[in-house]
């Protein structure tokens, strides 16, 4: 019976502990931490810092325990994130909730969507030039996108060694929006630019909302073919959602598809993160490409903004350039708060979801050009 | 590799800038598409609405003012109404004509023909029916 | 730079469309209109069409995007359909929301609901006359069951390659059930026989709506034991719906799971028709068929409800008989709308949902025994 | 193949011969089961219903009015009424206790079986309970 | 065609019946009876009822309709049972849904529910002298944890062949505790014990709400890292329903994913039951041992308790004991009904509850232990 | 084999007596753990409530009351609150900004501003703004 304590005994997580999987532990618990207390992107921070304590619970292998053993629990609700299923599922819910409306009355303001997609292609440089290969620049490129689905989803096309780090960086960085963009924001504009107001948005019809999603996916799915399972969804979804008389699917698709999907993504994201697969230097270079990513996304749509002020006879408020990186819908509430320390009675937010908005569909067709130049 | 050479090797510059490009191409297009959208649809929708104001809305009054209601029709429409209130928003017809057949009102087939024909009580496309307050009030209650 | 562009270029919908992509993007684009504008089965109608955007967007091969490639999502997502698993999954969410009470209070119905399925049989001599195989023409006959689900599974079971063609088939005739059943029910009846009254139906107790999934189930799948996965789930469901205390239950079967597996199923339908693999002859002479199986079928039932009427003491509305074919609930309105044209006052929506309902019994049933036949 | 031959090759006459046949024999055998089901329900419910006249009745009363309720007790169930409103629908014994107890009630916990062993407070076989007005009615208010 | 009627009679249910089957059909009818008349645990004995009919039905071999069959639709749902994904899932869900406010108040009283565990350890000696493997004797005595989807997740990874009797003895007797149970309680128990009242529990702080789920799952899982997956889904759900501003995630955890797993899991266990394997006398020994197991772990909750109030100055009922074996929530009931047949003011359910998780937890530990010694 | 050398042959009882140590190890532990966490949160929970009564309430208060309000401010404020109550639970300031315009109120960006600055108009932290009536009272109504 001793023998059997001390084999037990062996094979309790005590006994196999790992300082690295303390590490992963600790930082699981700051996610769920700043998730709830800090009420930073919670639905996807609580999800994947209890993921990353699953994923760190030291375990024997050879059961069928861990994320990355075969016939695990984990391994079977991971499989949506290798193969790339569950970020399209979930478009297909933000499709489903998203009102494109300001951006059908605002159109100009995609560019700003456009812009900010820099950002990816300058990391990618970067990434290349720091000696990581081209699937793996691409995919750290990705992380400026700021759209935690498209980069896992390229990602688990590209590189699926590093859905670990990209995607808790990507979602890091998208929960950390409110405090990486105002200070680069402030920098990039003037008092002056930031007090613009902007005209009220007219008002968009029932028939361009359901002819918006697919127009939108046909054009872009037509440059870009790579974008089609992201886009497609996205659009779908949106298509349930303005058709009303398909609106039973539209709130399957904005509750429990995306819900569930968002739970099992969150989780086994968290969990692929095992403290000695993601405690690399590879992994604390992705961090920091991803956060200069996000630094330049920003950068770039500010400053398209106030190129494009040179040129448009109503000028645009500059800050609205931030927005155009994604991270949904925290840079565009980021956008509206900064605006209002100069102008409170300035209402910037409705404006700020276009560029949001396209931002979403920029970084979809990046990723596919990105995808159908590396395989 | 590192640096430079790094990108050059892998066609980096070239991968960027033809990314970035398609992105906007994608953004700008779409963006003129939408920016012109509204105004075809306008034109559309105003072709239908003019053809409508000349033929639909003529035949349509034609066709409601066709069911003549005496005041007898009235009365029993009035009483109808009173049935209908008991019921939940969409009835069933034939329910309906149970109860009016029920409560004794005279020719009940034939006074719901009438509120049938008048619009009054319409189908909601799902198999059941719901009272036209506006047009019960305009015909009946004048 | 020049190279890469061109080389994209080659590589965009625009260089690789196909004219038969162009004709499946409008047709996809008809089917959309049809569910939004005119509510014509909206539900399957508006995933269908959207699907056959998303399969006919012109992608290279290999990147794994096109429905028909190994590791693509939509190739994920179409398992369900070719492993038959969304359409008893389907049957259990219709289950749950279909009220027998009327079956029940006038059982002498169902028959209308048998003889409907006449039309599949013969449809199957037929295709098997024009030089289909065997299974091909089981296949075919089963879009006259007028029952999507059950169309696919069959067809999934026996012919995998047809599934596109048929279900689009059984989907387009089901929507059209307005358009093509009036003109036959007119010409098979005479005015006298539309004017028909049926009684008033009894009212049906709860023991008895318990009862009957479970002894319908344990002999239609006793006699055929090859409808068990459609019709055990269907009966599955609606015992979770009679049943109250299973409630919750049949609300997850009527809500997120039917509507989940309907979008997923819709969409990967429409997506499996690309052009080059749809636009056929065979195709073509499906669709001849199917709509010919879809007449039949409707015939066979008003027929029957004249010869009941031969023998039966109380005679019941032949247009009933139409209601036979399924194509729940449209077929059955479509019964009332034709004999409220005759006499405002006759209302047949209640007394035709028995031989809808049990003409989606019947149709699982002809489907089990020809799966059985020719496998 | 194509024509009839090629329905005579495949046996097609004969399938659709049987396939129709089965269709038909499940939904005749069907419909004959579910026309006397209702029949054969009716015959057993009465059975039960009229085992129940003579036995359930008889103990349920009996059981009921074995709670005496003096005035006292009355006024104490009108008190403890006035507590319930003030709960939600389905409420929990030991906080109804704990509040009767605050507001000075005497001998709640006496009083509270009482009103259990009346009927009036019911469990909601979820743990809670719920207060059975008609009972109260029938017993406190008369 | 006389021949082709033979075969196809051949082939009905009719004339491939087993007597085996007829039973198994019976006990099927008798489970949803039990369900839906009795209302003992109907969300598992309906499913699971209905699911014996559906695996009962005589089938011919090779066409893909039998649960055991490779490529039929009842094998790839019942994929998420062998696999041991569908217990994970469930108990996700009844984490979201369960408050540990009254194990958080009273801390001491989760030792009952350690205490009803050791009816597993004694089962489990008996069924190896009763001459079953380590394996099937591990198995056999999980069933007296009480607790359905545990048994499942363990005879899954230990004896998958014996996931019918197993699950089905355990739904079996998780539903009969209101008979089983109050016999033994007052057997076991004097009068005057049994009038022992509680005292009021303090209310417990939103934070330590939120902290328990996550220390209660690091905890046991550095312990035994075998109850990874059922315990960490638990803890995760628990986490999602505390921290509020994941709600959304919550209620799909609790709603669309528990209920749609709970009719899959249901159906397909019942459908496991084939007559031909099921019958045997192995599962007669199964369910004998397993009503055994039941009791052992009722006493042990009980005498433990009696022990606890040895050295505790404020004493517990014992009763509480009993509902130490989890079968969460009915055993708490029985407590309170036992209680409350000797003093109607005694109410013991909320207290029920503590020893009533902590069972819950105890098992899945339990289960960890033994998953990891027999493999 | 049978009986109790089957057990002994399987380590039946050393696997028991470790299984069930086990799970009485990680109970009790847990229950150690928790009965002690409340104490541990309080004690942190007052050294936070400690700081903040010296620190935090002063500075807000002092932020609050910076904001002064004529008695023509409060007369616009009271006008604002009806066109509020005309509005959703949370409304959006631009609109509130519009209707303030539209019905000739003076200075209407200016007098939003105050009410913002003085907390009585309140972001809801999802792009839209309450009116918290707590502070109204206490500033405009007195
Ligand atoms: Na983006
Ligand atoms: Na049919
Ligand atoms: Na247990």
């Amino acid at each position: 019976m001793e023998t059997l304590f001390i084999e037990f005994f062996q094979n309790t997580g005590f006994a196999l502990c790992d300082y690295r999987n303390i590490i992963m532990i600790f930082i699981g618990i700051i996610f769920i931490y700043l998730g709830i207390a800090k009420h930073y992107e919670p639905l996807l921070l609580v999800p994947i810092g209890f993921g990353m304590l699953m994923g760190n619970i030291p375990v024997f292998q050879g059961l069928g325990l861990g994320i990355y053993e075969d016939n695990s629990v984990l391994h079977y609700l991971y499989f949506g994130v290798t193969q790339g299923i569950y970020p399209p599922l979930i478009f297909l819910g933000i499709g489903a909730m998203t009102d494109f409306s300001t951006l059908l009355a605002r159109p100009v303001l995609m560019l700003l969507g456009a812009a900010a997609q820099t950002g990816i292609f300058i990391t990618f440089l970067g990434a290349l030039a720091l000696g990581f290969a081209p699937n793996e620049a691409a995919s750290i490129g990705i992380i400026g996108g700021a759209d935690g689905p498209t980069a896992i989803f390229l990602t688990a096309k590209l590189a699926p060694k590093l859905i670990g780090p990209i995607a808790v960086a990507a979602y890091s960085y998208m929960a950390l929006v409110p405090v990486i963009q105002p200070p680069i924001m402030k920098l990039l504009t003037t008092r002056k630019e930031r007090l613009i107001k902007m005209e009220e948005l007219r008002k968009v019809s029932k028939k361009e909302k359901i002819i918006f999603p697919i127009i939108s996916f046909l054009l872009c799915c037509f440059l870009a073919p790579a974008a089609l399972p992201l886009l497609g969804m996205l659009c779908f979804g949106n298509l349930l959602k303005e058709a009303v008389v398909t609106e039973r699917l539209a709130i399957a698709a904005r509750t429990s598809i995306i819900d569930s999907v968002t739970i099992l993504l969150g989780m086994t994201v968290g969990a692929s993160t095992q403290g000695n697969v993601f405690l690399t230097t590879e992994s604390i270079r992705i961090f920091i490409l991803g956060a200069l990513s996000f630094g330049i996304a920003t950068a770039c749509g500010l400053l398209f903004a106030k190129i494009m002020n040179l040129f448009l006879k109503e000028k645009i408020n500059p800050l609205l350039g931030a927005a155009g990186v994604s991270a949904v819908p925290d840079s565009a509430r980021v956008v509206q708060v900064v605006g209002q320390q100069e102008d409170p009675t300035n209402f910037l937010l409705m404006h700020a979801m276009a560029p949001n908005i396209s931002g979403v569909i920029g970084s979809a067709v990046a990723a596919g050009v990105l995808w159908s130049f590396m395989s | 590799m590192y640096g430079l050479q790094a990108i050059l090797e892998n066609n980096g510059w070239a991968i960027s800038a033809v990314g970035i490009t398609i992105v906007f191409t994608g953004l700008v297009l779409l963006s003129i598409f939408i920016s012109q959208l509204h105004k075809f649809l306008d034109l559309w929708e105003n072709k239908k609405e003019i053809k409508k104001i000349f033929k639909k809305e003529k035949t349509k009054s034609i066709k409601r003012i066709s069911v003549l209601f005496t005041e007898t029709h009235k009365d029993t429409a009035q009483k109808i109404y009173l049935i209908v209130q008991t019921m939940e928003k969409s009835f069933s017809l034939s329910k309906l004509l149970w109860l009016a057949k029920t409560r004794g009102l005279e020719r009940p087939h034939s006074n719901l023909n009438n509120l049938l024909k008048a619009g009054i009580i319409m189908p909601d496309n799902k198999g059941y029916y719901i009272w036209n307050m506006d047009m019960f009030k305009k015909i009946i209650r004048t």
